[in-house]
Formats: C-alpha cells, structure tokens, sequence
C-alpha cells in the first residue's frame, strides 16, 4: 500500500493521554509547576471528563486521614492485599500522597466527600482493610472527582484534542526516547501527529477482553498495546480482577457486566443459585461476605456446575431484608435495575463475576518514569502499585496521586529539554498502515470477533486458570487476530467512524490478552487475583516473583523478576509493636 | 401539535403565561383607544357599551378577562416560585393558578350575563 | 415483552451539520434493550457507519443522550419498553446542540457555558490546610446536595426552549451548577459567580419552563436552582444600592 | 434580559396586582349595577383618586407590557441592539400615549 495521506502535525511542550483521574491531576500539576509559557496539550479517546472509569468510581477513595489510621496501616493492607507483589516504593508513595491528594480534592479542586453529622470526613469500610479509611460521596464518588477536576481542566488554557485516539508512540530514530504520539481524529477520521517534550500516558487499562466487563466502553488497553509495540517492559499482566456481582441481562445489552455495588453483600445480600439455593458457604466460612476474589471464584463453580439462571449466572437476593429497607439503602442500585427491567428490592437479579480491573501496567519509577524518556505512565496503565490484588478504594488513589506526581516531574523535566525529538518516520508509517489495513480489505462483521475473543479470554484465561486453559486461550486469541487482520471496514466515511475504532479497538485487546495468558502461565502459583487450578498455593513469599513481559522483534517474551521487599519483608509488618491489628469495629 | 418534550403542566403555565401577556399587550392599547373615545365622543362610548350586550361580545370579553386572571395568577406564581425558597410541588401550583383564574372569570361571567 | 422476537421500527436521523434526515431500520427487539443497545445493533449489524456516543453505559457519564420519541434521553438507561410508541421509535441527536455526525453532538457550547457561568471551585484554602469541617445539615450544603449530582448529560439543556431562543442563555445545568457554587462555604470568590449569572445571558432569562426538572434523568431541579440565583441576584442589587 | 429589565417587570408587576383586582371590582360594580358611561364617567372625572388609581396602572403597564414584549420579540424574532431597544421604547411609548389619553378621559376633564 502507498502512503498517500495527509497527517497533520502540530506540537506541544507537554501532551497528556487520557482525562482520568490520571489525566486530569497530571495537567492540572503541570500547569502548575512547568514554567510560564509552557503549552499543554489533553487528548482524549472521548469528551474530558465524560469518559473512562474514574467517574464510574462508586465505593470511594483510601485515604489515612482519621479514626486512627495511618500510612504506615494503609501501607500495610495494600502490601498484603497485593500478596506481596507490590512495588513498596510505588505503594508507600501512593499511601502517603494520597492524603495530601484528598486535602487537595477538598480544598483546590472543590470536591466534596460525605462527612459525619459533627462536620469530620466520613471514612466507611471497605472489604479487605483493618481500617475504616474510604472516603466518598454517597455512592458516586467518581462523578463528584471528575467533574470538579473537569471544571478546573475546561477553564484554564490548556489546548484540549477531544475525540482524538492515540494509536502510536512514535519514538526517535534511535529509539532511546518518545518523539511523540499518532492520533486518529475520530470527528473527521484523519490523523494528526502531536510532538511533545513529555508525555503522559494514562488511558486506564481496562479489561474489556472478557465476556462480562465493567469498564467504560471506551476503555480498550490501547496503551498497553502501544507501550507493548514500542518494547517497554510490562508487569503483573497476569492480574485482572474480577469483582463478583456484575448485571447478567443478557448477551445483546451493554447493561450486562455492570457493577451491582459490593455494599449489597456487605448488608447481607444472598447469593442463590439456579435452584434458588445459597451456596457460598460451600465454598468460605464467610459465605458472602468473603473477599471479591472468593466470592467470584465461588460463583464460577457454581456455574460450572451448572446450577445456573436464565442466562447462565446465579442470583443475588435482597428481598429478605425487607423491599422497603433496600429501597431506601440501596436507591441508586434499585433505580438502576429498574431503569433496566429488574426489581431488586423484592426480586431475583442475575449477577455473574465480571472484569472489573487491570492490576498489570507499563514498569514506572515511582515518580512515572518509564524506561522510554519523554514518557510517563499513570493510573490504572502503570503496573506495580497493587501486585497481584487491588483493594477496593486504592485504584481512584493510585491514578490521581500519581498523575499528580506525573504532571509535577514532567513540569520540571520539561526545562531540561531544549528542543522536540525528530520521530522515526519509519515507525509512523507503520502504525499509519496498521490503522488503515481494514479499509483495503473484505468488509466482515468485527462485533462478532470480539463475542469469539470475550469467549474465550472469559472461559480460559478467566476466573479459574490452568495451564492446558490458558494454552488453549492463547491459541483462541491468536486465530481471532488473525481473523481480524483479514476483516475489513467499509471505507466511505472515516468521520465518526465506530466500526473502524471497534476493529482498532479489537487489535489491542487481542494484542494485551495475548499477553495476559503468557504471564498467567508464566506464573505457577495462586496470588490474589490470579488462581492456578493446577497451582492452587500461593508460593514461597520471601521467594515472591512478578511477571515481566517484553517484546523483542516479532516476539513477546516473559520472564520472572523477584520481588524487591525494599521496606518490609514477608511476615514483617511497619506498624508499631503496641498498634492492634485491626481498628475495624473496634 | 405540542412536541413532546413540552407536554407537561409547567412548560404549558409557560406559554400560557407568555401568550396571555402578549395578548394583553396587544389588546390594551385598542382598549384604551376606547375610553379615550370618551373624551370626545361620549355617545360613541355608551354606543359600544351597549353593544357588549350582544353574547358574541360577551364571549369575547370573558376571553378577555379570562386572559388577565390567567396572566395575574400566572405572575404571581412566578413570582412566588422565584421570591420564595419553594418547597411543595410547582405543578399543583400551576395548576392551582390556572384553576383559581378560570374561577375568577367565570364568576364574573356569570355575574354578566 | 413476549419471547418471540418481534421487530421494531427505528428511524434514526442520519447527517452532517449541513443536511440531514431519517434513515429506517427493523431491529429484533429483546428482554431488557435499552435504546442504547437498539442503536449499537444497527451500527453493528445494519449499517457499520452510524455514529453514535457512550461511555460508561450505566447512567454515570452522560454522554449518551439522544432524542428518543421527541425526548431527550439518556439512552443507556432507557428500557426500550418505556418509550416504545406502538413499534415505532424515534431517535435524533440532543436538541439545541451542534452536530458533529448522525447522533453525534458537539457538546462544547454546553461546557463552554458551564465555564462561563463559573461552574468551578474558587479555592480558599490549599492542600496543606486540613479538611474543612463542615455540618452536612448546614444550610449551603443541604442546598448543595440537591444539584451536585449532576452528570452533564446536557438534557436538561436540550429540552429547554430558553436556549433555543437565546443563543447567550447559559442553561440550566450550568446555572444550577454555579448556584451550588455559591452556596459553598469552601468557594472564595462568590461575587465572580454571582456577576457572572447575572449577565445577559445569566439566570433571570429563565422563565421557568421547567422541562430542565421534568426531564433530568437524576431528578434534579435546575429550575429551582435558577430561582434561588435570581433571588441573590436581586438580593445583592439591593444591597449594593443601599 | 439584564437586571435592570427583570426587576423593573417584576417591580410593575406587583404594582399591577392590586389594582388590577381593584379595576375587576370595579367593573364587576358596574356592569351589575347596569351603570352607564355617563354614570361611570360622572364618578371618576374629576377625581384625583381615580387619576392616581389608573395613571399608576398605565405607567406600570406601559413598562411592564414593553419589557415582556422586547423578551418574546428577542427570543422569537432575534432582535437584538438598536433594534431591539428601539423596539421595546416604540411600545413604551405607544401604550404610555394611548394609556395616558384614556386616563385623561376618564378621569380629568
Ligand atoms: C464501575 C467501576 C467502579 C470502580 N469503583 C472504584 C472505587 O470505588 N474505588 C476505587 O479506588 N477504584 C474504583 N474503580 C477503579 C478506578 O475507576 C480506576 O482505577 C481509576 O479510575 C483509573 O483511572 P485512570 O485515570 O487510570 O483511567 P480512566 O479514568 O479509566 O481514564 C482513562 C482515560 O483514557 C482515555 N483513553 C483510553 N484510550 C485512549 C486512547 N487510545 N487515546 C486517548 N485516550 C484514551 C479514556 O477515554 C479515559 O479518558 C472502579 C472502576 C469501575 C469500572
Ligand atoms: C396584573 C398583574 C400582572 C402580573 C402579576 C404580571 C406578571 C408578569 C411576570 C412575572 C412576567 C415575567 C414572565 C417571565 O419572565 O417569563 C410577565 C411577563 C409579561 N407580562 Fe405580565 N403581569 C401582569 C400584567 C400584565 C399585563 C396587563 C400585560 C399586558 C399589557 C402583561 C404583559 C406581559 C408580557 C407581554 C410579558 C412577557 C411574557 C414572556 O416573557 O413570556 N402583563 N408578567
Ligand atoms: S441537571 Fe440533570 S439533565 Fe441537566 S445536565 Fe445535569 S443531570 Fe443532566
Ligand atoms: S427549562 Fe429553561 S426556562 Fe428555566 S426552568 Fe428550565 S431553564
Ligand atoms: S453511557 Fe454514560 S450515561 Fe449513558
């Protein structure tokens, strides 16, 4: 194919990837602390604000900040939530950082979190934690973050590229540095190549490879499958989490993998099967009360064996606690089910595990440098923060208090950068025509590639792993790619073109669940999020590995890292001899 | 036709407001052309007077009152919902308005005829 | 809905900024399809270029809205069977915007507005000061707690006539955004919101239409929020005269 | 529509709300006591009650219809500027003259 296309080119001293938590902090701190005259640039795959999972953020934010918690406690809990897998550097910064983000929130930004009928911040349980530390607002917490980080963005000058999807880090011709990024501009369809100084990559992961996802719809793992092309190194691609009680409504509405809040089994929420029986306590003394991970392994076994609802779940019951109490508890749920024809204050509604989070990410320092310079990486798209787990309330943490350190260290880099790289044009070319292959060829149905992929990422490389699993998986995913670079996209109209940005869509996802199988099969243990049914112990924790992978020319190669206990040690803690173990009901 | 987005009792206490204050807007003057006839043509006055005795007159007239008490109690209604820090349901207000100005009007219709 | 698949008819408005008109398709309806799954079925079996906008598909985001039967919507939580007229439906892009293609809209001239009204925190302390204590029963925050859920889907702006007429008019969920604000014991500049709602196409343009409050999907009531800006307004009129 | 537009409608409009109730008494009493206009005129020439009573109304009316007028023409016909003002003064004026004719009728003389 010939290149005959314009791509427009401009320029920027600091571009940021994505209007998250992660987005948003780091182009609010690099305005503030870059020197005057410095142009920022935010390019978003949708509108600012209005897309990506920090505005869907319910439960709330993990923060040290009263009842007598403290970092080190915070710390504690993220370490052993993440079974030892954690970066500690990574982890004690976002403990730390976090509270000087939510002081932050509150008072530079203008959130608002719930507070105590005496006028002190709220702070509620979350699964998992010795201390009452989430902070929130009621149930929607996310949405009072962003638009008030929303708010502060849209006024201050800073050059906004809506609706532009990055595609490619292009780096310079030697390779050592990020020149800049190809985007497509999805309103016209054209391309445009933004240099930049630095850039700050946080488009929040997002694993929409499985059957049944709660992320937002926008959310592909485009970065990772870039950072993958561009050969940095990646970790823990081995960890999805799954939370246990996503909608089942069936394959044809997008209502299906939907969270039903964690609160409603908190309150004493009933699992039943097909049969209409509990089962949790088959399987954890807890029954439903049990950590996310169990919970959901449980409700798979269930469905293996076929005890099933309707369209293949189980059951989640509430009416027991009386409709009206439900009700008045859990309105926003109750409204939401019922927005979508099911009645959860007195009724059945079907709940099957769903992906909900991607622990893995690009390898980053603790201040989002990656091993490629000019380029930073924050939030849910940088690895290490929360090993194999990540506690419920630490992920809102993660991607605001590092994009904040983000924009900081790239204000300050900036200075020491006199001029913009020359890209490779080789490279950009390359992406260029990986992005316009479908449109030469036979136009196919690209929906159905993704169904084939959600199928099989869910049923081998899902909830439950084993090894002769996950090689069959691997092989599924690499026919669906291969499928999918014979399936074309009418070309008559790039403007706005949804089915083209399914196909991109479907090339990274293809490209990142590869990859999750080989690090699920590289690990032969059980840790937090990933369960090796033929590995089932969780390993020696003074001997604790993370996953690495890396492509290497046409080959994508993982291998084993131990991991560095540079502040506590398996079976150590930092907390204070006389600190009780747990301030939770205390 | 309405659109549907406009079905609903406050947006029609809206342009019922909207249509009777422009009506009276343009009726007014041509009332007041009238009793200025007064001034130099008394006979003229009491000719027309006499004339609303007439039922299509009438009608007309009860249209015209009708106009005023649905625009007044509209107003004050506004002015209620925006002096007042409001509490209870606008629409029953509106409603409210609506119903007390029919009142009005018809009263004094009946008091005509 | 009964179980065996009838087929309902959708007309869609196809276009650019320049033309435009309805295209019609036949979807098989289902158990529990919202709007927003009626239309991604055509894009994804009918015909592979229509445009359309979502995000988080559960009510959060507010990037969904479309006019659905001549109302606007949010159409990821939009149960087919509550606006379904006979077999017919009805979808268009959201009222008093730009368009950009087909569904799409340009919502800049709504966040624009929300700027321009002053729809952001004026901080009055930094994050080295601790958190402010604050009653939730106190009465800006109870004030506050009434609009502050906004997701600015734009709905409320699409069905209010105001902004149709008036191209300067700010709207309601921008107004009703400042006027939470100015009840903020934390903002510390609220003369700038309040000069900046009182302007020519500030909050005493509103008249009260109240489509703003029927139709927010989150039952929230801009036009109260409006009313309690006209009352400052007003208020500080006076009170800067005398 | 500025500050100084809205609170003169709202000024006049509570201006307007007594006597506009006054004024429907008042009409009420005559239609049913079958008085004339002779009969009428004979009770409010002359009086300066009776001027006051409805000069206030037509001044308040005046302001009140040519601010409501200048909304609905700007929001429906997209008057603005000179147009527009010269417009709502245009009705201002009228209803002032008409209005205040008819006040001279029937009260002074
Ligand atoms: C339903 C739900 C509930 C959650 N609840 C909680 C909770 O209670 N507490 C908690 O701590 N965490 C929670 N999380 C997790 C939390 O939302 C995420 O960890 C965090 O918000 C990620 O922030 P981020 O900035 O990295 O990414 P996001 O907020 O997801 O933002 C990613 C951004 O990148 C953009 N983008 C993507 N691809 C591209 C591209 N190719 N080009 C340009 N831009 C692109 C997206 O459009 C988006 O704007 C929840 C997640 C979900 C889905
Ligand atoms: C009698 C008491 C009256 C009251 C309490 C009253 C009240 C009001 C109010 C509050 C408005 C503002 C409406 C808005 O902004 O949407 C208004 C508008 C208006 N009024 Fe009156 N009014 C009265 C009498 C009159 C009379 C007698 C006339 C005609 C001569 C009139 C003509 C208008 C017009 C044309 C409007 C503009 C309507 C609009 O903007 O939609 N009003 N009135
Ligand atoms: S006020 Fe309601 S309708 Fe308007 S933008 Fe906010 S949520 Fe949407
Ligand atoms: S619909 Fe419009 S006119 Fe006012 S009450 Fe709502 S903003
Ligand atoms: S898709 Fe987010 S509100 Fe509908």
């Amino acid at each position: 194919m010939t290149l005959n296309i314009d791509i427009e080119r401009q320029q920027t001293d600091i571009l940021i990837l994505g209007t998250g938590g992660a987005g948003m902090f780091a182009a609010l701190h690099a305005q503030q602390t870059a020197p005057a005259g410095t142009k920022i640039t935010i390019a978003v795959k949708g509108l600012i604000g209005k897309c990506g999972c920090t505005r869907m953020v319910q439960g709330g934010y993990n923060v040290a900040l009263g009842g007598g918690d403290t970092v080190e406690r915070h710390f504690m809990d993220t370490i052993n939530g993440g079974k030892w897998l954690p970066n500690q550097d990574i982890a004690w910064k976002l403990c730390e950082q976090a509270v000087i983000r939510v002081r932050e929130l509150e008072n530079e930004v203008g959130c608002f979190f719930d507070r105590n009928s005496d006028g002190s911040l709220h702070h509620k349980a979350f699964a998992g934690q010795t201390a009452d530390r989430t902070v929130h607002k009621g149930d929607l917490t996310g949405i009072e973050i962003i638009n008030r980080l929303m708010e502060q963005v849209l006024s201050r000058p800073i050059e906004k590229l809506q609706e532009h999807r990055a595609i490619g880090l292009i780096p310079t011709k030697d390779g050592s540095a990020l020149a800049g990024v190809l985007f497509i501009d999805m309103r016209t369809g054209k391309f445009r190549f933004v240099r930049a100084k630095t850039v700050m990559m946080g488009t929040g992961g997002g694993p929409t490879m499985y059957k049944y996802n709660t992320p937002s719809g926008d959310k592909t793992m485009d970065g990772l499958a870039m950072a993958l092309r561009a050969g940095l190194p990646l970790r823990d691609m081995e960890m999805v989490q799954f939370h246990p009680t996503g909608l089942l409504a069936g394959e044809h509405t997008k209502m299906t993998g939907t969270v039903l809040e964690e609160g409603l089994r908190g309150a004493g929420g009933q699992l039943l099967n097909g049969a209409e029986k509990r089962f949790m306590f088959d399987y954890d003394e807890l029954g439903e009360r049990a950590t996310r991970d169990v919970v959901s392994r449980g409700i798979y076994e269930e469905m293996r064996k076929n005890n099933i609802s309707k369209n293949g779940g189980v059951f989640i019951s509430m009416a027991h606690l009386g409709p009206e109490t439900v009700r008045k508890k859990f309105s926003g749920m109750v409204k939401r089910c019922a927005d979508s024809g099911f009645d959860l204050a007195s009724g059945l509604v079907e709940v099957v595990p769903t992906a909900h989070y991607f622990m893995g990410g690009v390898v980053v320092d603790s201040d989002t440098r990656t091993a490629m310079e000019g380029l930073y990486v924050a939030g849910e798209d940088a690895g290490g923060a929360h090993g194999s787990n990540r506690l419920g309330g630490n992920g809102v943490a993660n991607s605001t208090v590092y994009g904040g350190v983000a924009g900081d260290v790239m204000g300050r880099d900036i200075c020491k950068m006199i001029t913009l790289r020359d890209p490779d044009e080789g490279i950009l070319n390359e992406e260029i025509k990986r992005a316009l292959r479908p449109l030469s060829l036979k136009v196919g149905n690209v929906q159905k590639l993704r169904h084939r992929l959600q199928e099989a990422m869910w049923e081998d490389v899902g909830v439950m792993r084993t090894e002769i699993g996950m090689m069959r998986g691997m092989a599924r995913v690499a026919d669906v790619k291969a499928d999918l670079l014979e399936t074309g996209v009418a070309n008559d109209n790039l403007a706005f073109n949804l089915t083209w940005h399914d196909w991109l869509n479907m090339d990274s996802l293809c490209d990142v669940s590869a990859v999750i199988a080989k690090a699920g099969i590289a690990r032969e243990n059980s840790r937090g999020a990933h369960f090796r049914e033929d590995f089932p112990e969780s390993g020696s924790m003074i001997n604790s590995y993370f996953t690495l992978t890396q492509k290497k020319g046409d080959k994508i190669c993982v291998t084993r890292e131990p991991v560095q206990f540079t502040i506590v040690k398996p079976g150590e803690t930092i907390l204070p001899d006389h600190e009780p173990a747990t301030l939770v009901g205390v | 036709m309405i659109r549907p987005h406009r079905k609903h009792s406050l947006w029609l206490a809206y342009i019922l407001h909207r249509i009777s204050g422009f009506c009276l807007a343009v009726f007014l003057p041509f009332h007041f052309y009238l009793l200025a006839l007064a001034l130099t043509e008394p006979d003229r006055l009491d000719g027309f007077l006499s004339w609303t005795d007439t039922p299509i007159v009438k009608l007309a007239e009860f249209g015209l009152v009708f106009l005023l008490a649905v625009h007044f109690f509209g107003g004050l209604r506004l002015m209620a919902l925006e002096f007042f820090p409001w509490s209870t349901s606008q629409k029953t207000l509106a409603a409210l308005a609506i119903a007390s100005a029919f009142l009005v009007a018809t009263i004094f219709f009946l008091q005509v005829i | 809905m009964s179980t065996k698949q009838e087929d309902i008819d959708v007309s869609v408005w196809r276009g650019d900024p320049h033309s435009g008109n309805y295209e019609n398709f036949k979807v098989p309806a289902q158990e529990s399809q919202t709007i927003l799954d009626v239309i991604s079925w055509i894009q994804q079996n009918q015909d592979a270029t229509l445009s359309y906008r979502f995000a988080c598909r559960v009510g959060m985001c507010g990037s969904c809205a479309m006019m659905v039967n001549g109302i606007p919507r949010w159409t990821c939580r939009t149960h087919l069977n509550k606006v379904l007229n006979g077999n017919k439906l009805v979808v268009a892009p959201l009222r008093n915007l730009p368009v950009i293609k087909d569904l799409v809209t340009d919502m800049d001239p709504f966040f624009d507005k929300w700027i321009a009204a002053e729809g952001l925190h004026h901080p009055s302390k930094t994050r080295l000061d601790p958190i402010e204590e604050i009653e939730p029963k106190s009465i800006g925050r109870v004030e506050i707690d009434t609009g502050i859920e906004c997701i600015n889907c734009s709905i409320c702006y699409a069905a209010c006539d105001t902004v149709t007429n008036n191209s300067d008019y700010l709207g309601p969920a921008a107004l009703q955004r400042a006027w939470t604000v100015y009840n903020d014991v934390k903002d510390a500049d609220k003369q700038t919101v309040l000069d900046a709602v009182s302007g020519d196409g500030g909050c005493l343009n509103c008249h009260s239409q109240g489509s703003c409050s029927v139709h927010c999907p989150n039952d929230l009531n801009p036009m109260n929020a409006i009313a309690g800006l006209k009352r400052a307004t007003v208020a500080s009129l006076f009170s800067r005269k005398g | 529509m500025n500050i100084r537009l809205y609170v003169l409608q709202r000024i006049t409009a509570l201006i307007m709300a007594p006597l506009t109730l006054g004024h429907i008494a008042v009409m009420i009493y005559a239609v049913q006591d079958g008085l004339s206009a002779s009969e009428i005129l004979g009770r409010t020439q002359g009086s300066i009650i009776w001027f006051l009573f409805y000069g206030t109304f037509v001044v308040a009316v005046s302001i009140h219809a040519a601010i409501g007028v200048r909304v609905i023409v700007s929001e429906t016909f997209k008057f603005v500027g000179f147009t527009l003002d010269a417009f709502a003064w245009f009705v201002l004026l009228a209803m002032l003259f008409m209005g205040g004719r008819a006040v001279l009728a029937v009260t002074l003389l």
